[in-house]
């Protein structure tokens, strides 16, 4: 199962563009973007707080749908989805 | 037409091209990259969700405000201070309808479009965070 | 810019000209010729006082909403459909004082400008009184 | 003495652009303007109504200014004034 995941902005300085990810089965949002920000010390702490939950101003898609960083650990991905993580836009 | 790019637009030319029949009133919006000590801005769109989103954006107004013509063009990649960053134009047949229009689409994009501006420095460099013009 | 005139205006060329320092919003109304069943429509003013009142609305817009620029062309004579009546270009460092400078302005030259618009149709014409747009 | 009455718009087209009146001094300005229109049957009905008093929608002008149709019968006119004689405005 393949799974492509998106930083913008200044998480994209910390973490990259993009990256590809096989998650298992049942893997959630939430692990998944844990999974791929562990080992970066800087950008997993820009998404995440000391508690593991998503910073307050995290903002989530998937395959262009906001998704509620509430429901991230219930949601599970499916084969070829693309998530995206990034902080408030300032578009305009 | 709705456009995420990196080339400049001509603006002369999109209001030309947004008149039709029973249009009364042209109203647009050009944010530029103002001087706030920065020496250039860099832009940064999600691309093909900011596209889907203007689009919607742009038929939401049309519906909402009976727009007869809606233009998006926001700029991604390095602009200088004095450049056009986002030009809106809005076709109506009655001046209220198109100001009423050209500021729920702005209001819209600045709330929620995933585009973000960085300021360039001679110190450094900061991301903007919401809504600042 | 204020300008009474017959010729048309390069509204591309307004935009450009009014950047200034300090600027990150540009709000342009763009009032047109609309075909409400008419060919042409004829625009007569009363030149001297109507340059007058529309410096006097661009000061008092420029001071009570802290505009950077103000240009202000309104055109004579015969004008065909589709044809630019009215072009108002406002400059501010935020989006708000430039649309709310812009209306301003608007409301203001519909309101009492010495300027008269006259609808040419098949059967007749007719002098529009007080405001259709 | 010399006085430049003008007409714009709908009273222009029934009145002409304007005339050049030489009224003698103590002339006011609703008297002026009376006798300006004066033996123009639709012109003069068009700024007056049936009791002689200015039509309520007729603006005027004194040098560029605003001049109230109440005040007309007291308001002199002076040597070289600009009047102005309008219906309402229809620009923008």
């Amino acid at each position: 199962m393949k799974a492509r995941v998106r930083f913008f902005a200044r998480f994209r300085e910390l973490l990259g563009a993009e990256v590809i990810a096989e998650p298992a089965p049942g893997t959630s949002f939430l692990t998944l973007i844990r999974d791929v920000t562990r080992g970066n010390g800087e950008g997993h702490d820009a998404v995440f707080d000391e508690g593991g939950a998503f910073r307050e101003h995290v903002i989530l898609m998937r395959n262009g749908k906001r998704i509620e960083a509430t429901d991230a650990g219930e949601t599970m991905i499916a084969d070829g989805d693309e998530i995206a993580v990034f902080p408030p836009v300032s578009g305009g | 037409m709705i456009s995420i790019q990196a080339e400049d637009v001509d603006i002369g030319a999109l209001i030309a091209g947004a008149k039709r029949p029973g249009m009364g009133a042209i109203v647009v919006f050009d944010g530029i990259v103002r001087d706030d000590d920065i020496r250039e801005m860099e832009l940064e769109a999600y691309r093909d969700v900011a596209e889907k989103e203007l689009g919607e954006i742009a038929a939401e107004a049309k519906a909402k405000f009976g727009l007869l013509s809606v233009d998006i063009v926001h700029r991604v990649g390095r602009l200088r201070v004095g450049e056009n960053i986002l030009v809106i134009v809005v076709g109506a047949a009655h001046r209220q309808e198109a100001y009423g229009g050209s500021r729920f689409i702005i209001e819209r994009i600045k709330a929620g479009v995933p585009i973000w501006k960085k300021e360039i420095r001679r110190g450094g460099s900061t991301w903007v965070e919401g809504d600042h013009r």
